[in-house]
């Protein structure tokens, strides 16, 4: 059908697919509406410079591409009567703590707050759809660990999680090392966090992309 | 920023306004403690931490320990009730103060007291560093809220088309299937023809009063049954006649070989007992 | 704020409302988000001409303004699936019956079969192309006539019905087993479709050609 296809034909396919999506869409899926061979990549390049100053911004989030509004628009749009996540406390600091130290457990989480996780809070933000299991630890137990998700990505405007603010940062300081979640660690007369050769990730179930921060 | 972001801030950086630091207070007084705004021990030692205007690395870990043991004393005269957490934490910073102010002695086995102080700088610095990083993660402009995607979004609309498959075989089995089905619903058992026990009794009993010798069984069968299965059913009733009749003692039976006439004869005295039985 | 907005600041601002907007919205709506004295209109004729040529357009239906895919992009938003779907044991049996009985209505089935034949088993073989209506029966009630199709024959690698295989040729294949052939051959119809005189072919609807069987 389309066998000669200029490229603005296949900017405008990927453009009115992007416009079309209230979702993020890889550059795969955009490609199997393209003729063979179709340089996506480049495509996308040019249709993001193409909107740079308009009031719709292409942008990749999640590793994948969608249109949103421009952000210096926001106080435009802004939906205050918008029901507000308001999360708790606790519930910032944990998907924080997730978000920094995926994939983490529960006892993880615990020991860096210094207080229990109350069951609601892991829900809240699963319901969230920012929060979600990531499989089993290869250890004691078999604790199961948390990671975020791509909806975590699209909804902070990031394109991965090694593009958390200050990652590099609390890398360097050392907050990242494992977390010795024996609770009385603080009274052990072990090295704290140096060996804890029994926690391994579980890789069966979660996926390596989700490993990238450890 | 939205004022919803920036109160998120606010609970992180600033600490408890009970224990903000108010010179003019006695420290009896402004260590009121609101329990319930605190997320645990880690929690109220960063917020007494604040008081000392200092950055957490420089921290008096002494004088940190002496404000949370006092913060956990003042709970208890006013009989809150503390979380086990709290005291776990009171009891080892109890231990850390005791060796904090005593000659450290040379143990291999033991971690100095530096090491420890360092222990619990390190896990407050974590849990600081964490908070700052979700507040900075709570401001950024969020899909949804600052920035927005299409609005009206156009779906795919995905037509499904059935297609079918289906082998020879499993043709020929159906059409197979039902001519077994129709075989079988068309099995008819026709009446036979079948002379009953109860008219073989009946013939026999009326043929015995006229023969009082011995008659073969043959005689007692009808010569012209051109039914060939009546004939049979006939002859098989009639011989289950004569040992019912044997039995109920109104006849006798011989047979003087084997596979040869079977021979009947009647019973008379019986038949007469009998007749006036049934009279 | 916004004390001086230039025209290319109000376009964006259009652009990203119209964008964001789950239904059209209309140059009132548009000019309250707007510094007074904006003049609207020439915002969305500017905004319309940008689109023209792009893979979305703007559109003006009922008086209000909305972005659309562009209809000549508009196939990229319709996907034909394919799925396959079983038969039912009905739907294989009558089909069989209509094979070997053609021209056959579906009276005739239903007394063949001993069961009445839901209209939808007759659609579902139609669906699948496999079984069409022949024409009408010149008796009371001219009853439908139903017959296999050129699909049909093809789908089961047959030059003609004459070449499925009769009751004995069934039998010597092993699909009869534990039936009393003598019982079947009582009943025997059985080279399919040869003796049919009492159910002559209708020609006033059915074209000839749809009379390969008889």
């Amino acid at each position: 059908m389309m066998k000669k296809m200029d490229n603005h034909e296949q900017l405008r396919i990927c453009e009115a697919l992007l416009f079309a999506s209230d979702r993020p869409l890889s550059s795969i899926a955009l490609a199997e509406q393209l003729p063979e061979g179709s340089d996506v990549e480049t495509i996308l390049d040019e249709l993001q410079k193409k909107y740079k100053s308009a009031g719709v911004n292409l942008v990749e989030l999640a590793g994948k591409w969608m249109f949103q509004t421009a952000s210096d628009l926001a106080f435009l749009l802004r939906k205050e009567e918008e029901k507000e996540r308001k999360l708790s406390r606790a519930a910032v600091e944990t998907l924080a703590i997730i978000a920094y130290h995926q994939p983490v457990t529960r006892a993880e989480i615990e020991e860096i707050r210094g207080v229990g996780v109350s069951k609601g809070t892991i829900d809240v933000l699963m319901e969230a759809v920012w929060v979600r299991p990531l499989g089993r630890r290869r250890s004691p137990g078999r604790p199961m660990t948390y990671g975020t998700t791509e909806d975590f990505l699209v909804q902070f405007g990031l394109n991965s999680v090694k593009d958390l603010p200050g990652l590099s940062e609390l890398k360097a300081a050392g907050f990242l090392d494992n977390v010795n979640t024996s609770r009385l660690n603080l009274l052990s007369d072990e090295e704290p966090n140096e060996e804890q050769p029994d926690l391994p990730m579980d890789d069966d179930e979660s996926s390596s992309e989700e490993q990238v921060i450890s | 920023m939205t004022e919803t972001i920036d109160s998120d801030i606010d609970d992180f950086e600033t600490p408890n306004p009970l224990l903000s630091k108010s010179d003019d207070l006695a420290d009896d007084e402004r260590l009121i403690i609101d329990i319930d705004g605190f997320e645990g021990p880690l929690d109220v030692l960063l917020a007494l931490s604040r008081t000392q205007k200092v950055d957490l690395k420089q921290i008096s870990i002494l004088e940190l320990v002496k404000q949370y043991l006092k913060f956990v004393q003042q709970a208890r005269a006013l009989r809150l009730e503390l979380a086990a957490d709290y005291l776990v934490m009171a009891a080892w910073l109890a231990y850390l103060k005791s060796r904090l102010l005593l000659p450290e002695e040379e143990n291999e086995d033991e971690l100095s007291a530096e090491e420890l102080a360092a222990r619990l700088t390190y896990q407050l610095e974590r849990l600081n560093a964490i908070r700052e990083r979700a507040a900075i993660l709570m401001s950024r402009n969020q899909l949804g809220r600052d920035m927005f995607a299409r609005g009206a979004p156009e779906p795919v609309i995905v037509t499904r088309y059935h297609t079918y498959d289906l082998s020879m075989y499993e043709l020929l089995k159906a059409y197979a299937e039902y001519k077994t089905r129709e075989a079988v619903a068309d099995v008819r058992i026709f009446k036979r023809s079948v002379y009953t026990l109860d008219q073989a009794i009946s013939r026999l009993s009326d043929m015995l009063g006229l023969a009082i010798d011995w008659t073969s069984l043959e005689a007692f069968l009808p010569d012209d049954i051109e039914d060939e299965q009546m004939a049979k059913s006939m002859k098989a009733s009639m011989f289950s006649a004569t040992l019912e009749m044997a039995k109920i003692g109104k006849a006798d039976l011989v047979q003087k070989q084997m596979f040869g006439p079977l021979f009947i004869r009647g019973r008379k005295q019986q038949v007469i007992e009998d007749d006036e039985e049934n009279g």
